[in-house]
This record gives structure tokens, C-alpha cells and sequence, in this order.
């Protein structure tokens, strides 16, 4: 345990955290910084948070900074899986206990972080493509699918794509014809729906990586003259709110959840990991998937 | 030699006074500049236990050595009045590269002065664009900026961790002197800077950099080789992004197309913020190793004040705004 | 011919026209405009449609571009823009009011102002390097943005604020109207009044213009509170077309695209003689290819070399000297065949 | 007398205009060749051409019998032509001693030795009696000086053939005679020396031969004992001098006469520290008072102070006998006070801006961006002074960047004239104008003056000076140390005296 090397933000018996976001990019992660805010505060621990604005080195700049501050325990969201092998190590060294949020690290040496907590994006993936084969089942004519990606080289648009690739590919008469990022936003998804509308004359069901480039592509649809939800089937992965009700109202056919709220699973794992206890090495967050019908009973509290 | 004889005593002389000799009159800024660097340092130490330890200033240099080592190149650009834009994406680019060919195995003995040639070859490229084909630098390295951060989703729109031992063997290495630790890095960055002081002071070369800043056409007119120094400029900085994107690589042992987003605004604002001027002409690289630090340290107590996402974002253009206020008054009264 | 082959918009003309053409290969309705619904539809409307807050940011680039200057900070602005009226209307008690919206947007367009004083005193005033200057704007606004929008985004359901940005009047898109009248006037009062002149000779030789009476802090001023405002509309036009704000995304890296619109329109960035009518041709320029690889449908991992190697080939062909070098070779090669 | 240098047919054409068409021109060994001509002749872009500064249209150039074709300055150094270019071709942010010495400066082991760039350079300009810092900014000196110190490089260069592209159009009498005296030597060494002169008198008092061209075009060469000055400026500007009245001396009126009323301008005390001592000085309607001295003599400094370009420290400015703050040119625009300073590149043209846009800019600045001048009032202003100057070529929608140093004085001169002012401060007007022109524009000076307006009038020539004004402010070390009554006990002695300081 770390709360015996005395650190200078733990002369009240304290316990404190470093927390390094990855930034304010969406909305998503907005709630996300939230959760952990508020979980830290519920819990009675002392975050130190400090937002990298997407960078890498931001984020491993903070860290080594957490570790100058010798806080009793670091947690993180890495921006990408790569390259955290040294700054682990310097953690280590520190013998300050890591746990990683929301992303894993590829890191051969898993001796690096205590555990991991978040989202499988591939397994997100996944249930997308499952619910569409449901939905299509015993039937044969060809599915014309387009696809929002997020931003080019981010995990989550990488693994969605190919959790969903996998489970479409048994089945030839899926057939996705338009593929382009979206960029995770609303502007860049109505602009891309609105070229893909136009190039596809028949365009049967929209896959995009999160639900602000679905509402986006909502418009573009509208503005076709089309029917969201009716005309196109659109399957989208977040669940944030906007989502949630552009889903009760039928304009969605169906979202992945990836919830952001990990606060509170965190910092229990926290307490656990200081008090020296063993946690498992994969913590899933709790999530789930919706239709529009449960969506609609889950709307009134739904918070982000 | 010419000999032009003494002066006819009929002829009138004219004794213009010699202004007041005031060696330091040019070094002013940087001057000031580091002055300025010391007092946020100092406000630093006195708002935040443990920021005096001198380690945290020389974690600005492990954090900061491959942007120095890029500013350094922007710095040679910049003072021929030009501007380079494609130096975070050659960074990434050198990063992706790196780590693809050492994950095919290839010796890093190989690896090396190839992504170092590639970095230089594109540098090369833009500068013969942007002198023989007359395209203003800021386009056509816009261009190389798409053009290499293409080369890296091209590459693998994944990223790519690093495992050769070499490496990481010389990632990993700490320079320990009295109980603080820097990296290889920040050796190389050193030495990187020294050479680019040294070239710039005192070699033909640097002086011609210096002309061609002043007056591009004058320049040609005093038979300076115009030509070769313009490419020369954006080769070097073609190299100094594909050395400092070799030490992003050793900083996070990963190739990454999304690595340095922004990097070249970072490197820009760190050469004018230590004092040159973007028009070209007048500037030294430890101006730019002062904007560098500046950026750092501004970095660093983002990390110590525990902000919120937007407070960190408004707090360092806030940071950024007195300093170069200060800096103005500063230069103003002298 | 020869006149209009060396005017100074011909090339970016011709990759337009060469760009438009290439999609039809790959959709063959493509050029079609049809009426839908009582509004035009198609790509061609979709490509003005959506380079309207482009070619909002580069006219605005464009006039600080002439007086030597720069403006990083136009993404920020459209970010804080779009925020402020949102933000306004999605706390009206009912959004669909007209009144509600109009107050909205003079408050994010008089927001939008103050932030292009506040770049104009940087640069007149304390004489800050452009770019430096509004990169303090480029970095703080972005966390205004957010701190407006709460790092949320915030939708709004208001008909007459989409109206901007999504509406259309007469079967034209609203906000292509809103550009091409603002540009319109915007050209007029530049090129009618003397402000033009004494911009570009501001930009061009600042100790001349001095020394000729001109006081150039004060058009410098000027340049920055017009930019501020072009990228204030841009903001508003970009929020409502998805009836929301987005404080983090809204307009980023938007200021790279304005600059290379304002290149590719034949305006140098040493300042001097500009072209408004070339920077909207470039805003178009860019768009068109943006759609180009959407319908064409580029893999996203090959997108920026696309990019990358179209704005090359356009460099080029703008190059006077690169076409000289080409031709001198090609008749030397003639002449040994 | 061997030929060094022969260009054969020389033709070159930019859009729109015929530079140059068929030209020859032989330059020998040891002797010092005037090539002359009117504004836009073609003189710098001949000496361009042959340095390779642009591409050849036609013709063949042989140096030593040896074809070449250079591709720029540097090659032509290379192979031992050294040039200085007409306007001040230097690196204002360098230093002095760099300016000198850049490209070739003494190394050790590939480093420069700084020490050594400093001690050569201060001991060239000592040679040249220049006492200048050499460890100074370029940018801190007068264009004079620039002028001197871009002469040091040239020369300090070894060459065999030195083009000097109106070196003199800047320097005073001493400094042209100590120019000649370097130009000698090296010419009794063997050089040989293209010289660029309006200056007749020079010409004849330093050249060999002369090469005149007309409109791009060769008329021919001469040796200058074959060549009175008279026949020289007929070939010249191709017609019969008769045209070219000299400057009758007219019935002027006495200072006295002008100087009844109050002063239009009358500045007490005025000074700035570091640049020029405070000095009283009164200019009154319709009169010209001439400023004498030397190089850095702070002539340009009494004007910038007046006309609020540089901010005075000490003194007030009363102008109509009302004090005004200075606080800038808009001020002394808006009191009829007008500038044409000396330094037309830097300080003067928008250079890519066209010559119409250039001559109405003082008149639009002062009527503020919300009052354009209508296109009508634009073409007519506009025509009316090309007209006037003979500005060449006269097409006011030519980009002014283009048009020779001659004509772009000119229109300089214009964009002040059509102002209006009531007190016109040129400096330096008739630099690099050819006879023809300087004589129009002594006599326009003069019938202003006639008409009621005040001149400041400032030249490197005292002939000149002495000429055009009814009083002489004569500045020696930045301090004005006397004000002369230009009548019949004046002339260039006396005031060469008071320059001097006393002693004649
Ligand atoms: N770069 C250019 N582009 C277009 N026209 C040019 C250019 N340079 C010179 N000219 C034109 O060529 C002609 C010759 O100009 P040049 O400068 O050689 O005259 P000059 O004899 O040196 O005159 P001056 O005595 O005024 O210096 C002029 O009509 C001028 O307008
Ligand atoms: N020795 C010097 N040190 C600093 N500045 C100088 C020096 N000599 C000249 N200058 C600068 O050069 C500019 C012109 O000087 P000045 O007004 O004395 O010239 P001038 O008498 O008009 O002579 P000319 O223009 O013929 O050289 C001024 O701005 C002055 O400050
Ligand atoms: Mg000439
Ligand atoms: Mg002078």
C-alpha cells in the first residue's frame, strides 16, 4: 500500500487520486470527468484532475507530475493503447498504484497497472452488428449499409469497426457500401450522410460510431426527405442523452450503450487497491444496449 | 585590398556621432525573456509545495526535449522568414515509420538513420517546392503536413506500440547526477541546440539564414546563395522534426499517426515567444529554448492547479497573454 | 484567352471545374439539382450549403490576411458564437420564439465582436505578433466555448434559429443567401469605400503608409472586429445547420482551411492586394473536395494523402514558375523528338 | 585597350513593355565607362541582365572573349563582376561590419572569426573616411550611408570589372570626390568600372567613354572628349535642347518681402534627444528655405520632426502662429504640411500597389476611408501629373514595383503635390532623376513657391539647394548652426565654410 509514504496531499489521512482525463472532447467524456468528480468526492477522496486536451504527452507529462506530488493512487483514461510502458514504470517505481479507465494499455508487462476498468469497444461493436443480423433475419434481399466512423486512428472507431465488420461478414447479403469518418461529430456527420445520399441511391441502414454523428445524419436524412428510423435503420453506440430520446422518438433503431459513469466503480476499486486488497485485472462497466422501448422507460432519468 | 589614401584635408569629413555602445542593446528580449521565465517559475514555487524540487524543472526538459529539438529547426526557418507546418506530422510519420520497421525486425541500427533521411528527404522536398516553384512555404507545407499525416493513416490508422530492446534500452536510460535524473533525450536535445546556435552564429551559412531573413532580394543582389540556403532551411527542419519525432518515439515507445497533433503551432509559438520575429532576420535559438521552457512551465503548473477541462484551457491562454504582455512592456521600455 | 488562362483565378477555376467533373464518373447525378420538398436539392447545393461558414471565416481572413496579419482564432469564435446563442435560446421558455432567437444571435454577434476588438488590441494597440495574439484567443476561447456549453452540447429545438443555418428561402438554402448578401456588401463597402485601398497599402508597406497619413492601427482594427464577426455568423450558420453547440468541435482547425482558401485566391500572406471573390472561390475549392471524397468514397486512411495531393497539383498549377519550368521542358522535348 | 566585357544585341522584354532591344555594350580594361540615358532607359536593366539578376531574352555576353550566361549575382561575383544595384541592396538587420563582409567572411576551421569581420570592416570604412559603428544595426544609418557602405562591399570584393548603378545619387560633394578618388585608383589598376550617373558634370569629370541608351534602344557610344555635354543630352533625350529651357533667374522675391507676415511654420526649440540638437527654425508661404550639410548631418531628422514622423522631446511647432500637439503625419497632414521623404523603397511606394493607387494615397488618407475619391476625380488627378512629371510609361494601372527609380521618385513627388499642401518638405526630390526631369522639377519647386507655397527643401546638391532657396539652414553634426540669407554673398563656398565649421 502507498498511504504509509507520507505524500503531501495526505497529512489528513486522506486518501488522494490523480486523475488524468484525456480532455473535454465530447459530451461523453464531459459526463465521464463528471462521474469521477462526483464519485471522488461521495467517497471521500481528494482528486487532483488535470485534462490533457488529447495529447499524449499531456497526459503522461501529468502523471509523472502525480507522481512528483506522491498521490496513493493514479487513475487514467489513455488517449491511445501505446507507449506507457516508462511512465508506468516510474509509477511503479514510486510504488504508487495505478488503475486505467475507459481504455486499456497494450503493455506486455500487466504488472504495470493493478486493474483496468471501462468499455470493450470491439464487444460494442459486436452487439451493433448482432442486433442488425436479428433484425434482417430470413431475409434475403441485399442490406446497403453506410457507416460513421469516428476520428481516423482513435481506438473506438477502429474497434467498432471491425467488432461490427466480424459479425456482418457470415453474411454475405450485408454489404456495407459507404464508409467515412464522421469525426465523432454532428457537422461532419450530416455532411458525409448528405454525400452518401446522394451517391447511394438506396442506403437501407446507417452504422454510426456514436450517437451525435447518427443525430447529425438524422438531418441529412430529413432534409432527403426521408424518414430516420423508417426509411434508413440507424444503429448508433453511447447513449447519451440526445440519443436516448432521438431513439424514443424512432429516429434510432437501436443503441450500444458506453457509459461514461464509472465513477463509483472506480473508486471502490481505488480504496481496494490502496488498502492493498486484490481486484480483478478486467473490471467491465455496466452497460447495456436499448431499443426504442426501453429507451423510452429509461429516458425521464437519464442524467448526461 | 584596397587602399583608398588618407583623407584629403579639404574635404569635409563626415564624424557622425557613434551611438552610445550598447553591446546587449540586441540580446534585450531573450534577456528579458528569461527574466520573465524565472519570475512564473518563482510564482510556481511559491503557489505549490514540491515545485521547487529542481527535478520538476528538469522534467521540463525530459518533457519538453523533442519540441525544443523541432523549435530548433522552426527556428531556422522562421528567421529566413518562412514557416513550416509540417513538422508535427513528420514527427508522427517518423514515429509510424520507426515503429513499423522495427516490429518487421528490422535493427534499429537500420531503423534510425533511415526515418532520420526520410524526415530530411521530405524537408528537402518542400524546400525546392516552396524556392524553385515560388509556392509560398505556409501552402506548401500545409501540403507536406497533409501529405505526411496521410503517410501515416496509409501506414496503420492503429497505433503501433515499440518493443525493440535498443529502443527502449535507450528510452529507458536515466542520467543520474546529485540524486536528479534526465534522459538521452534531453542530450540530444542539447546538443542539437548548441549545433544550431553554433551554426547560426558562426558559419556562412548562418548569416546567410540571417540575410535572406532581412531582405530576400538584397540578399540575391549581395550574391548569397539564396537558393541553397532557402532549401537548406527547410531540410534542416525536415530533419530536426524527424530527430524529434525519433524521441517522441523514445518518450512513448509507440507509433502513432495521431502523435504531435499541433506540434507545429507548439514550435512556433515557442520560436516567437523567444523573441523572433516572424517576419524573419532577427531571432537566436535560446530565444527558442526560453519560449520552449515557457511553454513548459506554463504546461507544468496547468498539471499542479487541478483545473477543470475548459479552466486549463482558458488558464493557459491566460498565462500565455501576461507573459507576452509583460514581455512587451518589458522590450518597450528599453 | 491568353487573358483569362493568366488570370489570377483561372487555375483554382479549372480544379473546380475538373473536381465537379470527376464525381459525376463516380455519381452520375452528381450535377443534377432537383426540387424537393419546394427547395433545390442536390450535391451542388449541398457543397455551397456547407462551405458557407468557410467562406464566412476566409472573407474575414482575407481583409486581416491583407493588412500582414493573421487570425487563429476564428475557430474559437464560431465555437463561442454558436455556444452563446444556444445556450440563449435552449433557456427561452419557448425556443420557437422569434423575439427569443433574434436577441440570441445580436448577442453572440455582438459577443463575437468584442472578441475581434480584443484581437485588434493585441496586434494594433500592444503590437503583439498576429499569430501569437490570437493563438491566446485560439487556446482561451475553445475553453470559453466549453465553459458557455458546460462541455456538454447543447441542442436546441428551435425552428427560426435552424432557419439559419438549415432553412431555405425561395428554394435557396438561408444561409447561402446570408453569405452571398454579407459578401456582397461586404465587397461593395470595401472596394467602393477607400478601406480596401488603405488596407492593402497598410499591409503592403506599414512605414509608408505612416508616412502617408494613414492611421494604420485603426484599419488594422478594423480587419480583426470585421474577422471576428465574419467567423461570429460562420458560428451561428455552422450551430444551427445541426440545431446545436458544440463547444469543443465547432469550427476546429477551421483557421488552416480559411488560410488556404485565402492562398488558393491568389491573396499573399505578406499582405498587400487581396481577393475576396478568390477566397470564396477557394472556400468552394475546399468544400467541393471535401465532398469529392465523400462520394468518390476515398478509404478515411487515404483521405489526407488525397488532400495532401490535390493541393499540391493546385499549388502547382498556380505556380507561374512551375509552368514555365514544365513548358521550357516540354518544348525542349519537342525539339528532340 | 582590351575588351573585358562585350554584350552583343542584348534584348529583354517584360509584360508590356520593351526594356531593352538590340543593345551593345563594350567595356574595356582601366577604364571607366558612363552609361547614360533618361528614366527607364533601360541603364539597371542592362546591368541586370549581365548580372544575371534576370533571364536574357537575346544576345550573347562574353567576358574575356568567354560566353557566359550567369544565373545570378553571386556567379557573376564569382567570375570578378561586382555590382552595386541601384537602390541600397543590403540587409538592414544585419550589422554594418556584416553587410561588408557577409558571404565572405574570414573563417577558421569553418568558423567565422568575428573579431577579424569587425577589424576588416572598420578599417575599410575608416579608409573611406566613414565613421560609422561597424557593430551597428545597417538599419540605424542614413540611406546615405547605406549608400557608402554598400560601395565599401563592392569594392572591398576584388574584381575586375565594378558596376556602380548611381552611386552618387545620395552623396555629398566630399564623398563623391572621395568615391572618385577610389574609382581612379582601381581604374589605374585595371579595372574596368561601369558608372551610372545623372550627374553630368560627374560624368565628365571621371568617365572615359560614355554608352547612351534611349527608350531601350542603343544610340550610341562615345569617348567623352568626342562628346560635348551639350550633344551628350541631345542624344540623350533625343531632341533639341532648346526644349529643355534652363532655369531662367527670375526676379525673386527678397526674404525680407516674404517674410513680413507671420511665419507659416515656425518651430522653437524643437529637438529630440540622440538625434538632432533642438533648433529654431521659420518657414514662411511662398518661401523655400533650403537645408545644407553633410551626411548624417541631421537634415532628414529636422524634416521628420517637423512633419511628427519621429516624435519630438523638446520644443513646439507653431504653425499659422497657433501652437499644435505633433502627434503623428495625420496632424501635420491635416495643417497642409506634406513629405516626400528620401527613402522611396522603404518609406515612401506601396510597391505592389499601382501608380494611380500610389498617388492618391496621402490625398485619400487624409480624407479618411468613408470619402473614396470618385474614379473621375482619381483619372483626373492622376493623368494631370503623369502629364506634369513625364512619368514613363504612362499607364497609371501599371504596378508601381515595376516602373524605373527615376519614374517611381516621380511618383512619389505626385502623391504629395496633389494634396495641396501648404508647406512641402521634400527630401532628396531630384535623386536619381535624369536632367531632364531634375531641371522640371527645380522649375515645378520654384512656381510653387511663386504661388504661395512653403518649401523645405533638402539636397545632397548644393548647387542645387543654392539655386531654389531664398534662405539656407546649414546643420553640421546634428545641430543647426546657422540660417543663411540666400542673396548675392552667398554662394557654395561660404556655406561649404559654415559646413566645415568656420575654418574654410
Ligand atoms: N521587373 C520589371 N517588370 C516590368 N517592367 C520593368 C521591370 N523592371 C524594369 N521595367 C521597365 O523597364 C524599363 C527600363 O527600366 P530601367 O530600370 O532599366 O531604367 P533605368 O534606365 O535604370 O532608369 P532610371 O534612371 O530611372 O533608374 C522601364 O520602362 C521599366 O518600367
Ligand atoms: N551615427 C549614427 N548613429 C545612429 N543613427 C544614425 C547615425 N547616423 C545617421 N543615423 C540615422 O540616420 C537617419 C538620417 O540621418 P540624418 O537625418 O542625420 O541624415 P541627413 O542629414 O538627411 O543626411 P543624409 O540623408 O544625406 O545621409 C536618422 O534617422 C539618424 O538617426
Ligand atoms: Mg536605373
Ligand atoms: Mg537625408
Amino acid at each position: 500500500g502507498g498511504a504509509d509514504e507520507s505524500g503531501s496531499g495526505n497529512d489528513d489521512g486522506k486518501l488522494t487520486m490523480g486523475f488524468a482525463q484525456v480532455g473535454a472532447e465530447s459530451g461523453w467524456r464531459t459526463a465521464n470527468t463528471k462521474s469521477v468528480q462526483e464519485a471522488a468526492a461521495a467517497a471521500g477522496i481528494e482528486l487532483k484532475f488535470s485534462d490533457a486536451q488529447q495529447k499524449q504527452e499531456n497526459q503522461i507529462k501529468a502523471i509523472r507530475s502525480y507522481i512528483a506530488q506522491k498521490v496513493d493512487v493514479i487513475a487514467f483514461s489513455p488517449v491511445v493503447e501505446t507507449g506507457w510502458d516508462q511512465v508506468l514504470k516510474e509509477a511503479k517505481d514510486a510504488k504508487i498504484p495505478v488503475i486505467l479507465t475507459d481504455r486499456a494499455v497494450d503493455s506486455k508487462d500487466t504488472s504495470l497497472y493493478k486493474t483496468f476498468i471501462g468499455s470493450d469497444f470491439v464487444l460494442e461493436g459486436k452487439k451493433a452488428g448482432e442486433w442488425l443480423v436479428k433484425e434482417y433475419q430470413g431475409k434475403s434481399d441485399t442490406v446497403n449499409i453506410v457507416e460513421l466512423q469516428g476520428t481516423t486512428g482513435s481506438a473506438p472507431a477502429n474497434d467498432r469497426k471491425s467488432g461490427f465488420a466480424d459479425v456482418i461478414k457470415a453474411d454475405p447479403k450485408f454489404k456495407v457500401i459507404a464508409s467515412q469518418t464522421g469525426e465523432f461529430t454532428r457537422a461532419k456527420g450530416k455532411e458525409v450522410m448528405e454525400a452518401f445520399l446522394k451517391a447511394n441511391p438506396k442506403i437501407d441502414v446507417l452504422y454510426a460510431h456514436n450517437d451525435d454523428m447518427g443525430l447529425g445524419a438524422i438531418e441529412a436524412i430529413e432534409a432527403a426527405g426521408k424518414k430516420p428510423g423508417v426509411d434508413i435503420k440507424i444503429i448508433t453506440v453511447d447513449a447519451v442523452k440526445d440519443g436516448m430520446t432521438a431513439l424514443a422518438a424512432g429516429k434510432i433503431n437501436f443503441i450500444v450503450e458506453c457509459s461514461p459513469l464509472l465513477g463509483p466503480q472506480l473508486m471502490d476499486l481505488a480504496k481496494k487497491v490502496v488498502a492493498g486488497e486484490t481486484v480483478p485485472q478486467r473490471v467491465l462497466t455496466e452497460e447495456t444496449t436499448f431499443t426504442p422501448e426501453q429507451a423510452k422507460a429509461v429516458l425521464p432519468e437519464r442524467k448526461y | 585590398m584596397i587602399d583608398v589614401g588618407t583623407p584629403g584635408t579639404a574635404t569635409a569629413v563626415a564624424r557622425v556621432p557613434l551611438s552610445k555602445k550598447r553591446p546587449q542593446k540586441r540580446h534585450i528580449p531573450v534577456l528579458a525573456t528569461a527574466a520573465l521565465f524565472g519570475l512564473m517559475y518563482l510564482v510556481g514555487v511559491v503557489s505549490y509545495p514540491g515545485f521547487s524540487d529542481t527535478q520538476i524543472l528538469l522534467n521540463i526538459f525530459i518533457d519538453n526535449a523533442f519540441l525544443l529539438v523541432v523549435a530548433v529547426g522552426m527556428t531556422f526557418v522562421i528567421l529566413t522568414g518562412g514557416i513550416d507546418l509540417s513538422v508535427g506530422a513528420v514527427v508522427a510519420l517518423t514515429t509510424m515509420i520507426s515503429a513499423v520497421l522495427l516490429r518487421e525486425n528490422w535493427p534499429a541500427g537500420a531503423v534510425l538513420p533511415l526515418v532520420l533521411l526520410v524526415g530530411t528527404l521530405l524537408g528537402l522536398a518542400m524546400g525546392c517546392i516552396i524556392h524553385f516553384f515560388e509556392v509560398p512555404p505556409f501552402i506548401a507545407t500545409l501540403a507536406g503536413m497533409f501529405l505526411a499525416r496521410g503517410l501515416c493513416f496509409v501506414i496503420s490508422d492503429a497505433s503501433i506500440p515499440i518493443t525493440n530492446s535498443t529502443w527502449t534500452g535507450i528510452a529507458d536510460v536515466r542520467i543520474w547526477f546529485g540524486g536528479f535524473r534526465i534522459t538521452i533525450s534531453v542530450v540530444i536535445a542539447l546538443v542539437v541546440l548548441l549545433i544550431g546556435a553554433f551554426v547560426l552564429a558562426y558559419t556562412r551559412f548562418g548569416r546567410n539564414v540571417y540575410a535572406l531573413g532581412g531582405n530576400q532580394q538584397s540578399a540575391m543582389l549581395m550574391g548569397l546563395p539564396v537558393a541553397r540556403t532557402r532549401v537548406a532551411v527547410y531540410t534542416i527542419s525536415g530533419f530536426c522534426s524527424a530527430l524529434g519525432g525519433v524521441l517522441v518515439s523514445f518518450y512513448m515507445s509507440s507509433g502513432n499517426s495521431l502523435h504531435a497533433q499541433g506540434m507545429e503551432l507548439d514550435a512556433i509559438a515557442a520560436v516567437v515567444i523567444g523573441g523572433t520575429v516572424l517576419a524573419g532576420g532577427s531571432g537566436y535559438v535560446f530565444g527558442t529554448v526560453l519560449g520552449v521552457l515557457v511553454l513548459g512551465v506554463i504546461q507544468t503548473l496547468i498539471t499542479y492547479a487541478d483545473l477543470n477541462s475548459w479552466w486549463t484551457r482558458i488558464f493557459i491562454g491566460a498565462l500565455l497573454f501576461a507573459f507576452i504582455l509583460l514581455q512587451r512592456v518589458v522590450n518597450r521600455r528599453t | 484567352m491568353k487573358a483569362v488562362v493568366r488570370h489570377r483565378l483561372f487555375w483554382p477555376a479549372v480544379m473546380l471545374v475538373v473536381l465537379l467533373i470527376g464525381n459525376t464518373f463516380y455519381s452520375p447525378s452528381f450535377l443534377k439539382v432537383t426540387l424537393r420538398d419546394g427547395h433545390f436539392y442536390g450535391s451542388l447545393v449541398d457543397i455551397l450549403r456547407s462551405a458557407t461558414p468557410l467562406a464566412l471565416v476566409a472573407l474575414g481572413m482575407t481583409v486581416v490576411i491583407a493588412t500582414a496579419g493573421i487570425d487563429l482564432s476564428v475557430g474559437s469564435v464560431m465555437a463561442i458564437s454558436g455556444a452563446t446563442a444556444c445556450l440563449w435560446i435552449s433557456e427561452l421558455g419557448d425556443q420557437n420564439a422569434v423575439g427569443g432567437v433574434l436577441v440570441a444571435v445580436a448577442l453572440a454577434l455582438l459577443l463575437s465582436l468584442v472578441l475581434g476588438v480584443w484581437n485588434g488590441f493585441l496586434v494594433a494597440a500592444i503590437g503583439i505578433q498576429p499569430i501569437i495574439a490570437t493563438l491566446i484567443l485560439m487556446v482561451a476561447g475553445r475553453g470559453i466555448a466549453q465553459l458557455i456549453t458546460g462541455g456538454q452540447i447543447i441542442t436546441v429545438n428551435s425552428s427560426p434559429y435552424k432557419v439559419i443555418g438549415a432553412g431555405y428561402a425561395l428554394a435557396i438554402p438561408v444561409s447561402v443567401i446570408i453569405v452571398a448578401v454579407f459578401v456582397a456588401v461586404a465587397a461593395v463597402l470595401v472596394r467602393r469605400s477607400a478601406l480596401g485601398l488603405l488596407v492593402e497599402s497598410v499591409g503592403g508597406n506599414p512605414t509608408a503608409s505612416r508616412l502617408a497619413g494613414i492611421k494604420s492601427a485603426r484599419y488594422i482594427w478594423i480587419a480583426y472586429v470585421f474577422a471576428g464577426l465574419c467567423a461570429g455568423i460562420a458560428g451561428l450558420i455552422f450551430s444551427s445547420n445541426v440545431s446545436s453547440a458544440d463547444g469543443n468541435n465547432a469550427g476546429n482547425l477551421i483557421e488552416l482551411d480559411a488560410i488556404l482558401a485565402v492562398v488558393i485566391g491568389g491573396t499573399a500572406l505578406t499582405g498587400g492586394r487581396f481577393s475576396i471573390a478568390g477566397s470564396i472561390l477557394g472556400a468552394v475549392v475546399i468544400k467541393t473536395l471535401d465532398i469529392t471524397i465523400y462520394t468518390v468514397g476515398v478509404p478515411t486512411s487515404s483521405t489526407l494523402l488525397f488532400k495532401a495531393i490535390v493541393v499540391i497539383a493546385l499549388c502547382l498549377a498556380q505556380s507561374p514558375a512551375f509552368r514555365a519550368k514544365f513548358a521550357r521542358r516540354r518544348s525542349a522535348a519537342e525539339a528532340t523528338a | 585597350m582590351d575588351e573585358i566585357l562585350t554584350m552583343r544585341g542584348i534584348g529583354k522584354r517584360f509584360p508590356g513593355v520593351v526594356a531593352l532591344d538590340g543593345v551593345d555594350f563594350t567595356l574595356r580594361a582601366g577604364e571607366v565607362h558612363a552609361l547614360l540615358g533618361e528614366n527607364g532607359a533601360g541603364k539597371s536593366t542592362l546591368i541586370k541582365l549581365l548580372t544575371g539578376v534576370y533571364d536574357i531574352d537575346a544576345g550573347e555576353i562574353r567576358l574575356d572573349g568567354v560566353p557566359v550566361r550567369f544565373t545570378g549575382p553571386g556567379q557573376a561575383q564569382a567570375a570578378g563582376i561586382s555590382t552595386v544595384y541601384q537602390e541600397v541592396n543590403l540587409c538592414p538587420n544585419l550589422s554594418v561590419a556584416e553587410n561588408i563582409m557577409i558571404g565572405r567572411e574570414p573563417r577558421r576551421f569553418g568558423k567565422i572569426s568575428w573579431s577579424k569581420v569587425r577589424q576588416h570592416a572598420g578599417a575599410l570604412v575608416a579608409r573611406l573616411d566613414l565613421s560609422v559603428d561597424v557593430t551597428a544595426p545597417l538599419s540605424s544609418y542614413s540611406i546615405a550611408v547605406q549608400q557608402m557602405i554598400a560601395i565599401a562591399r563592392a569594392v572591398d570584393v576584388s574584381a575586375k570589372v565594378l558596376i556602380l548603378d548611381e552611386p552618387t545619387s545620395s552623396l555629398d560633394a566630399s564623398e563623391v570626390q572621395q568615391l572618385f578618388a577610389l574609382m581612379r585608383r582601381l581604374r589605374d589598376d585595371g579595372v574596368a568600372i561601369v558608372f551610372v550617373s545623372h550627374f553630368l558634370d560627374q560624368v565628365y569629370e571621371i568617365a572615359d567613354r560614355i554608352t547612351v541608351l534611349r527608350n531601350g534602344g542603343l544610340v550610341g557610344e562615345w569617348a567623352v572628349a568626342d562628346l560635348p555635354q551639350l550633344a551628350l543630352v541631345e542624344k540623350m533625350i533625343g531632341k533639341e535642347l532648346s526644349a529643355l529651357e534652363r532655369l531662367e533667374e527670375q526676379g525673386r522675391p527678397s526674404v525680407a518681402a516674404l517674410e513680413r507676415g507671420a511665419p507659416l511654420v515656425a518651430a522653437d526649440g524643437v529637438g529630440r534627444a540622440g538625434s538632432i540638437t533642438p533648433f529654431d527654425l521659420t518657414i514662411h508661404k511662398g518661401e523655400v528655405v533650403g537645408l545644407a550639410g553633410l551626411l548624417g548631418s541631421g537634415r532628414t531628422e529636422v524634416a521628420r520632426l517637423l512633419f511628427g514622423a519621429d516624435r519630438a522631446d523638446s520644443g513646439t511647432i507653431q504653425i499659422d502662429g497657433k501652437p499644435v500637439a505633433m502627434r503623428g503625419p495625420g496632424t501635420a497632414m491635416t495643417h497642409g504640411m506634406a513629405f516626400c521623404s528620401e527613402n522611396r523603397r522603404t518609406e515612401g511606394l506601396v510597391e505592389e500597389l499601382t501608380v494611380r493607387e500610389n498617388i492618391i494615397l496621402a490625398l485619400q488618407a487624409r480624407r479618411g476611408w468613408s470619402r473614396p475619391l470618385s474614379r473621375r476625380r482619381q483619372d483626373e488627378l492622376v493623368s494631370k501629373y503623369i502629364k506634369a512629371l513625364d512619368i514613363r510609361p504612362a499607364d497609371p494601372d501599371r504596378p508601381v514595383r515595376n516602373l524605373s527609380g527615376g519614374n517611381q521618385q516621380k511618383v512619389l513627388l505626385a502623391r504629395w503635390l496633389i494634396t495641396e499642401p501648404r508647406l512641402l518638405i521634400i527630401d532628396e526630390p531630384t535623386r536619381g532623376i535624369d536632367v531632364g526631369a531634375k531641371t522640371e522639377i527645380q522649375k515645378l519647386v520654384a512656381e510653387l513657391s511663386d504661388g504661395g507655397m512653403a518649401v523645405l527643401f533638402i539636397s545632397a546638391e548644393l548647387e542645387e539647394v543654392l539655386r531654389l532657396s531664398h534662405k539656407i539652414a546649414v546643420l553640421r553634426e546634428r545641430r543647426l548652426v546657422e540660417v543663411l540669407e540666400n542673396d548675392d554673398a552667398v554662394d557654395q563656398d561660404r556655406i561649404m565654410a559654415t559646413i566645415a565649421g568656420g575654418n574654410p
